[in-house]
């Protein structure tokens, strides 16, 4: 009598699934990476107690966790909605860096002492700015055809020359000894922090934005319509649907949300434009949307454990003295498991005995 | 602020590559390996590969949080961010490199390392047979521009005639960029190469093209055995040391420390078989000016690349001027950005 | 001998049982007709043979020896070979290229000029028509279905299993198909024939048998049945087959299409100076092989393409170039072909489906909010008012069968008493039910006033339902018939081949 | 004209590791594999050629080396898409991210070390063609391969069986399994194979181009390639325009640096990435809506037999 292993695609996939199999998950990642410690000759157990407590020990390392996952969600988002309409937007990166320099430009050009005109003038500039760059890759798909893909990721390396050129160039600070930076941003043109924190009220425009997008995915017409062009172009047409307006519009807001994003950093926590003013979100971007299958909500929730994951993974380097490419191996080996352990929410396996057949 | 018995004493470094970079980072961390051999009991911990933005203000802090009571800050991009977190840290020492502000726990270091340029342009013109030196240079930043300078300074001491062309990078390392712009500046005429960039691939591309080259950060003969000619490199284990002795003591100040070619900071390895004679012996004495303090690099006159007077015979340039160049001296070829 | 010998098959997919202890046996020779209605399990059921599926239990035997396929690999080096209902054809490859897919014992450097030439052999042997050098993608859908027989036969496969061969064949196609099966049944090929089309079965078939909800019904040797008896044993009860028309009532012009040109995906004039004239309340029929520009023609119809010439207008209104939403707020809908790719979006449930056409509307959506709850009671209407049979209204659409995916656009499209109606094929695949159900929803609206042209290759239901008859070929109109039922085959194969009406009738008179 | 011979022989020198990691994806890619992870195997190239030509003394060890551990690293991405069917993005992205932190990690030994590594090798008799000469064949002989991968995988693809079943499987994974075909091993394999090549591609960074290993030295090559294989049409011979084009543009703006100009370097740096979609939205305009046709179309997304689409 033998035994046959048969693989079953999950008509329904339980919640108890899709909440406890990302854990375990993770945890076995965290086993698998255990070994990997190990080798590295430190103890596993230190090694993630460490992390823990500095992604979420205190409040500090908490506040941090958020620091991180604002722009993280809100470039998150942006991708999201690009990918319901099954539109490849890996620019994300290339708006954010757009969105910075309408900001910067917004402070050089526009500027009130006024926190809250200051406020909409940077908000607006950056999400037009970071939404036409994007809408570039939207027009050039829905009028010729030309592959996003490649527009966006070309369009992300000319934004950060873009943004050298400025920096280095006609912005460049006087004041700053010829370094590459812009003069820093008056008071007025920062965004607020909780106090003794660096949480910007960057969080509230996040968390807006992922309930907003939540509901307009659930809850109205343009979420009905994106969901029908992402799953079928053919049939949004038939539908009476402006397929090919709709995809410039949805790559505008999608790079619109990525260039607040860019405001965000520059204005809530670095202050002025300089090389560097943010780390790369482009491509962790596109993760935490497909981890968070798509849902704005969940993604609020994924870009914070993704933070934490970076701001936990500090303290290997500073801890347990390991190089930073531990953090990295790291994380490649828990993003490896978390999409291993998704075959069996997708999937059911069983056992059959021979003699059943 | 009192003393700190060496067993007690934990220090952060904050470096912006990684410290396999071969450059920069790398002789960072040499320095900090340094402090580690002569101060034992002395506990170092160090981040690679922070980025010049937000992300370095935490690492700092949680190097602070991790019991540091000292940080170096190895780049200029950290400084708002050193002063920041200067600030919520009074009690912590913070000594930020190469930038230009100060607290009352913020201190500066530096090493004059346009001084080993200059020599180094002297070997470079005295060499040179086509008069063009090629340049490949990361980012037009006033430390890559003042290496340029004196470079150029020393070339053109050494022979009037000699220009340097600059192609920049715009980054640190891509050691394939590195090695197209030195083929190209090799087209342009180039038969002599400097550098400023970190990784080894513009002195292994001039020894492959047979053209002859001037290392940096560190000795590149590794990577030009035969072709590389001299290198002048950083060597930060003693500014690092002294500073941990005056934080031991409790002697240490908020003070800019820029410490020259005489405390040995930097200085150029050993010239190759080719260097002749009368080249070794230039350079040995402008050295011997520059160490005595009988003269040094940026003394005028100085023309800037329009052939303008910027310093006058007799006048100095001030360390402020140093640090923020932003223009280029008589005989070189190539744009620094202009901010407007 | 018995060819194959199927054992108390079972096979469930989640809750859904597609087979139920199934036995099924095919000798040598003959030709196995297996019957039973949308969803009764016969795709399942072959699947299995063919090692696509594995089953949860049972058995199955070839010529005596137990079986175990993992993979269709299996069943091929078994001898069996099979053209499925939704071909398994490669869009981006030529037909020859997808002729010899995974065929192993040809060289590894391919030759080309052998295998076409083999090809041509084989398509004038069976008078199946096909260039070897065309890309599948640009293939009508009859071609693609000769290439998928072909491809089966060039196998030299001994058990051939047609998975719905002739439902987008054309009449004569159907002829030279069934001519060279039942030579092919002599010859001593085992053959298994699925079709909805009880004449066909009647005709062709040495034994039925009928499967229903998953379970075998029984086994009946044709010569020993009746249509009637084998449509009752499907469906379990009486069936009709008739169906009633009522007689035309005349009504003013409504949709009014004035000498369109139109160019099709790959660049050349698919439909030339091309006018119709649909009144209120009644069926224009439209005859035609397929690939003469059918397609293309519904899509201008419903503004879904260019029309670079001419006029389109629905009660007076010039719609020519707008946009499709103002041919649907104008009452125009379009029932596609392609239901899986066009109509229906396979991977949204079935009431997000339902409100395709009519999510902007009060009272699914108020203002820009969608009220889910309007949503699935309509959904719920639909569902109940055509028999679509799901087990509730958040069910994905890729997993409805044929009939019931069919069912749920025709519910949607002819609900809400539309003024024109472009329905292509509207029947294709189903089973004789729901066949008649679509042809008598399709008469119910004409009665209720709709214009409806019906663009079909089935001409038994272009007579039935057409009120005048249009034969279009190469873009153009042939004619137009106002007696579809007098209309001889003969003259309908004159000018399905490009002959206007107007030389006929010179020639006849 | 001895410009102009100079930039196009730079073209296809700083061409060609783009290109080893574009044709190594067109493999993969051909099968249905959607592969993200390019940096991260270029980067295990090229550290496992560097440091196995240091330790062998043998550069075509290394590179053999490089091969079969980038071949190994992506059968780890070919797992997670083919067998248990996960989101090929986020893998590659994932694979990206663990390439280079492995490579980082192990690489440490090795900086600051340097091999003599491949040496330049002029072709025979045809480097002494005017003008092509100097451009093609006056190069090391993993150049002469490239060209030969070229040829060769545009022949393999469209007239051998396993490039035919290969195809198939990228296109349809239902009707090649269908067919009899056994859609996971041609996938594994595809995936193997190709991610040998990528891999090349790094070792040819680290081996040939420059003869050093140092952390994240292909500096971003790796997501040129991801675009080229788009721009290529996973045409192997686009391909190779597509690299040589980048690589063209990029020696083409250092020289004209080193001739001296007033444009903005920052504006040169753009050039390649500009000019990558100029040419791309003027082909596309020229194809129409069949630009993307010979793409595979069932990329990126996972087969399970028992399901339907
Ligand atoms: N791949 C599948 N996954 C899930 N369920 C399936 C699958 N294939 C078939 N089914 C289920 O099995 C049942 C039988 O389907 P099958 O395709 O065998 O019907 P059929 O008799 O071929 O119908 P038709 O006449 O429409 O072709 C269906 O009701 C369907 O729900
Ligand atoms: N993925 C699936 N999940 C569940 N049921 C499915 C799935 N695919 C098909 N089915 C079921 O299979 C049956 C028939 O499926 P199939 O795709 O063979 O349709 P069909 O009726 O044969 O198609 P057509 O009539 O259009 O030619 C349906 O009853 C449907 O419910
Ligand atoms: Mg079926
Ligand atoms: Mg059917």
């Amino acid at each position: 009598m033998s035994i046959s292993v048969r693989v079953d695609k999950r008509t329904y996939s339980s919640w108890f699934l899709s909440v406890f199999l990302p854990i375990i998950s993770v945890l076995l990642a965290l086993i698998g990476g255990s070994i990997f410690l190990a080798f590295l000759k430190v103890s596993p157990l230190q090694a993630y107690r460490g992390m823990f407590q500095t992604a979420f020990g205190d409040w500090y390392g908490i506040s941090e966790t958020i620091v991180k996952a604002i722009p993280l969600t809100l470039s998150g988002i942006a991708v999201t909605l690009a990918f319901k309409a099954t539109v490849w937007n890996i620019g994300a990166a290339g708006q954010i860096f757009l969105g910075a320099l309408a900001t910067t430009a917004a402070v050089r050009y526009f500027y009130v002492d006024n926190h809250w005109m200051m406020f909409f003038i940077m908000f607006l500039l950056a999400g037009i700015a970071g939404g036409s760059w994007a809408a570039i890759a939207g027009y050039l798909k829905a009028r010729w055809n030309v592959n996003e893909t490649i527009t966006t990721l070309m369009l992300n390396y000319v934004a950060i020359h873009l943004v050298d050129y400025f920096i280095y160039g006609p912005w460049k600070d006087p004041d700053s000894l010829g370094f590459p930076m812009t003069a820093p941003f008056p008071e007025a043109a920062r965004i607020p922090l909780l106090v003794g924190t660096r949480i910007h009220y960057g969080l509230f425009i996040a968390i807006f934005f992922a309930i907003f997008f939540w509901f307009i995915f659930r809850y109205t017409r343009w979420g009905y319509e994106i969901q029908v062009i992402g799953e079928s172009p053919k049939a949004a047409q038939y539908a009476g649907i402006y397929y090919l307006r709709y995809i410039v519009l949805i790559m505008f807001i999608s790079g619109a949300i990525a260039g607040i994003a860019g405001m965000c950093e520059v204005s809530g926590l670095q202050g002025r434009l300089q090389h560097g003013f943010t780390a790369e979100f482009g491509f962790t971007a596109i993760i935490v949307a497909w981890l968070a299958r798509l849902n704005p909500i969940s993604v609020m929730l994924v870009s914070f454990l993704i933070g934490a994951l970076q701001v936990g993974g500090e303290s290997l380097q500073i801890v347990m003295r390991l190089p930073i490419a531990s953090t990295l191996v790291l994380q490649g080996l828990i993003l490896f498991f978390v999409l291993g352990g998704e075959f069996f929410r997708n999937y059911r396996i069983r056992f059959i005995r021979g003699d059943e057949r | 602020f009192d003393p700190i018995p060496a067993e007690d004493l934990k220090i952060g470094f904050v470096f912006v590559g990684p410290v396999g970079d071969g450059g920069w980072s790398y002789m960072h961390d040499q320095g900090r390996q340094a402090i580690e051999k002569a101060f034992p009991g002395v506990t170092t911990m160090y981040a690679e590969s922070v980025p010049e933005g937000p992300d370095c203000a935490r690492v700092m802090e949680q190097f602070v949080r991790n019991g540091a009571q000292l940080v170096f800050a190895t780049s200029f991009g950290y400084m708002d961010q050193v002063i920041e977190v200067a600030k919520k840290y009074p009690d912590v020492i913070f000594m930020h490199c190469s930038g230009y502000k100060m607290a009352d726990n913020v201190g500066l270091y530096f090493g004059r390392m346009y001084q080993a340029r200059y020599l180094s342009g002297l070997v470079a013109g005295s060499m040179t047979k086509s008069n063009i030196i090629g340049f490949p240079a990361a980012h037009p930043i006033p430390e890559v521009i003042r290496m340029i300078n004196a470079f150029t300074l020393g070339a053109r001491k050494a022979n009037p005639d000699a220009r340097v062309k600059v192609v920049w990078l715009y980054s640190w390392f891509d050691p394939g960029k590195e090695k197209e712009a030195t083929k190209a500046l090799i087209d342009a005429g180039a038969d002599m190469i400097g550098m400023h960039a970190d990784s080894g691939s513009t002195p292994q591309t001039a020894e492959e093209s047979g053209v002859y080259v001037i290392g940096y950060n560190n000795d590149m003969s590794s990577y030009a055995p035969t072709k590389c000619l001299t290198s002048s490199v950083w060597d930060w284990s003693t500014i690092y040391v002294d500073i941990i002795k005056k934080v031991i003591e409790g002697n240490w100040k908020p003070i800019d420390d820029w410490w020259g070619m005489d405390t040995g900071i930097v200085k150029l390895t050993s010239f190759s078989q080719d260097v002749p004679e009368e080249v070794k012996t230039l350079v040995q004495e402008e050295q011997e000016k520059i160490i005595n303090g009988t003269w040094d690099v940026f003394w005028g006159p100085i023309k800037d690349q329009n052939g303008n007077e910027k310093i006058a015979e007799g006048q100095k340039m001030s360390d402020q001027d140093i640090l923020s160049f932003s223009w280029f001296v008589e005989g070189v070829e190539g744009e620094i950005p202009v901010s407007q | 001998m018995s060819g194959v010998e199927m054992k108390g098959i079972t096979k469930t997919f989640g809750s859904v049982i597609a087979n139920q202890k199934v036995d099924f046996d095919l000798k040598y020779g003959e030709i196995h007709a297996l019957l039973g209605e949308n969803g009764a399990g016969k795709s399942t059921l072959m699947n299995i043979l063919y090692g696509l599926y594995l089953p949860d239990s049972g058995n199955i035997f070839i010529n005596g020896q137990k079986c175990d396929f993992r993979s269709p690999f299996d069943a091929i080096r078994a001898g069996i070979g099979m053209v499925h209902q939704h071909f398994m054809l490669i869009p981006g490859q030529t037909v020859w290229e997808n002729m010899i897919l995974g065929l192993n014992n040809l060289p590894q450097i391919l030759p080309k000029q052998e295998i076409k030439r083999q090809i041509m052999e084989l398509s004038e042997k069976y008078c199946l028509q096909i260039d070897p050098m065309s890309f599948v993608w640009q293939l009508s859908i009859g071609e693609q279905q000769r290439v998928a027989i072909l491809q089966m036969l060039y196998r030299k496969a001994k058990l051939l299993i047609l998975d719905e061969p002739t439902a987008v064949l054309t009449p004569q196609e159907s002829q030279n198909l069934f001519k060279m099966l039942a030579f092919m049944a002599s010859e001593g090929y085992g053959i298994i024939f699925i079709s909805h089309k009880l004449d066909e079965v009647m005709r062709l078939s040495h034994r039925v048998t009928i499967l229903r909800k998953g379970e075998k019904v029984g086994s009946v040797l044709t010569c020993e049945t009746t249509k009637e008896k084998l449509a009752e044993m499907m469906m379990g009860q009486k069936f009709v087959f008739s169906i009633q028309k009522q007689p035309k009532l005349s009504g003013p012009l409504v949709f009014d299409v004035e000498n369109i040109q139109v160019r099709g995906d790959r660049g050349f004039q698919v439909i030339r100076d091309l006018s119709l004239q649909i009144h209120q309340g009644e069926v224009l029929g439209m005859a035609g092989v397929a690939g003469n520009g059918q397609q293309e023609l519904c899509e201008a119809l419903s503004g879904l393409r260019r029309i670079e010439s001419g006029k389109i207008k629905i009660n007076q209104h010039e719609l020519t170039n707008r946009p499709p939403r103002h041919f649907i707020n104008k009452g125009l809908r379009y029932i596609p072909a392609d239901r899986r790719g066009v109509g229906l979006i396979p991977n949204m449930m079935v009431d997000e489906n339902a409100i395709l056409k009519k999510y902007w509307k009060n009272p699914i959506s108020k203002g820009s909010l969608i009220n889910w709850y309007e949503v699935d009671q309509y959904a719920r209407y639909l569902i109940r008012k055509f028999y679509i049979a799901v087990p509730h209204s958040r069910y994905p659409v890729k997993n409805l069968s044929g009939g019931n995916l069919q069912k749920l656009m025709l519910g949607r499209e002819l609900s809400d008493s539309p003024q024109v109606i472009i329905a292509m094929h509207p029947t294709w695949g189903l089973d004789v039910a729901a066949t008649k159900f679509v042809r008598e929803q399709i008469l119910k609206e004409r009665d209720r006033g709709a214009s409806v042209l019906l663009i079909s290759e089935d001409i038994e239901e272009l007579v039935a339902l057409s009120d005048r008859l249009a034969v279009i070929c190469k873009g153009e109109i042939m004619g137009i018939v106002d007696q579809p039922q007098e209309i001889t085959p003969e003259v309908l194969g004159l000018m399905m081949a490009g002959t206007p009406l107007k030389n006929i009738q010179k020639v006849s008179a | 004209m001895e410009m102009v011979v100079s930039i196009l022989a730079a073209a296809v020198r700083s061409g060609t590791p783009i290109l080893f990691a574009t044709l190594g994806e067109i493999i993969i890619e051909k099968s249905g594999i959607l592969n993200l992870g390019l940096e991260g195997i270029m980067l295990i190239g090229a550290l496992t050629g560097f440091s196995v030509s240091l330790v062998s003394g043998n550069p075509w060890l290394g590179i053999m080396a490089a091969f079969i551990l980038g071949a190994l690293i992506t059968l780890i991405h070919g797992f997670i898409s083919i067998t248990l069917r996960g989101n090929q993005v986020v893998s590659g992205l994932a694979m990206t991210i663990f390439g280079t932190g492995v490579s980082s990690l192990m690489g440490k030994a090795f900086i600051g070390k340097t091999i003599p590594g491949l040496l330049k090798t002029p072709f025979p008799v045809l480097n002494r063609i005017p003008f092509v000469g100097p451009i093609f064949f006056n190069h090391d002989l993993l150049v002469y391969f490239s060209f030969f991968l070229v040829i060769f995988l545009s022949w393999f693809l469209i007239s051998t069986r396993i490039g035919l079943n290969l195809r198939a499987v990228g296109d349809s994974p239902r009707a090649a399994d269908a067919m009899g075909l056994n859609i996971n091993r041609i996938r594994y394999l595809a995936v193997a194979i190709g991610g040998g090549i990528v891999a090349i591609g790094g070792a040819y960074l680290s081996v040939a181009y420059n003869k050093m290993w140092t952390e994240s030295m292909t500096a971003g090559r790796g997501w040129i390639a991801v675009a080229l294989v788009i721009f290529a049409i996973w045409n192997p011979t686009r391909a190779a325009l597509g690299a040589y084009l980048f690589g063209g543009v990029e020696a083409f703006q250092l020289r004209l640096q080193a001739t001296g100009t007033s444009i903005p370097t920052p504006l040169l740096l753009m050039l390649p990435y500009l000019l990558t979609v100029c040419v791309l939205i003027f082909i596309s305009i020229g194809k129409g809506k069949g630009i993307l046709f010979g793409a595979p179309a069932s990329l990126g997304q996972p087969y399970f037999r028992e399901e339907s689409e």
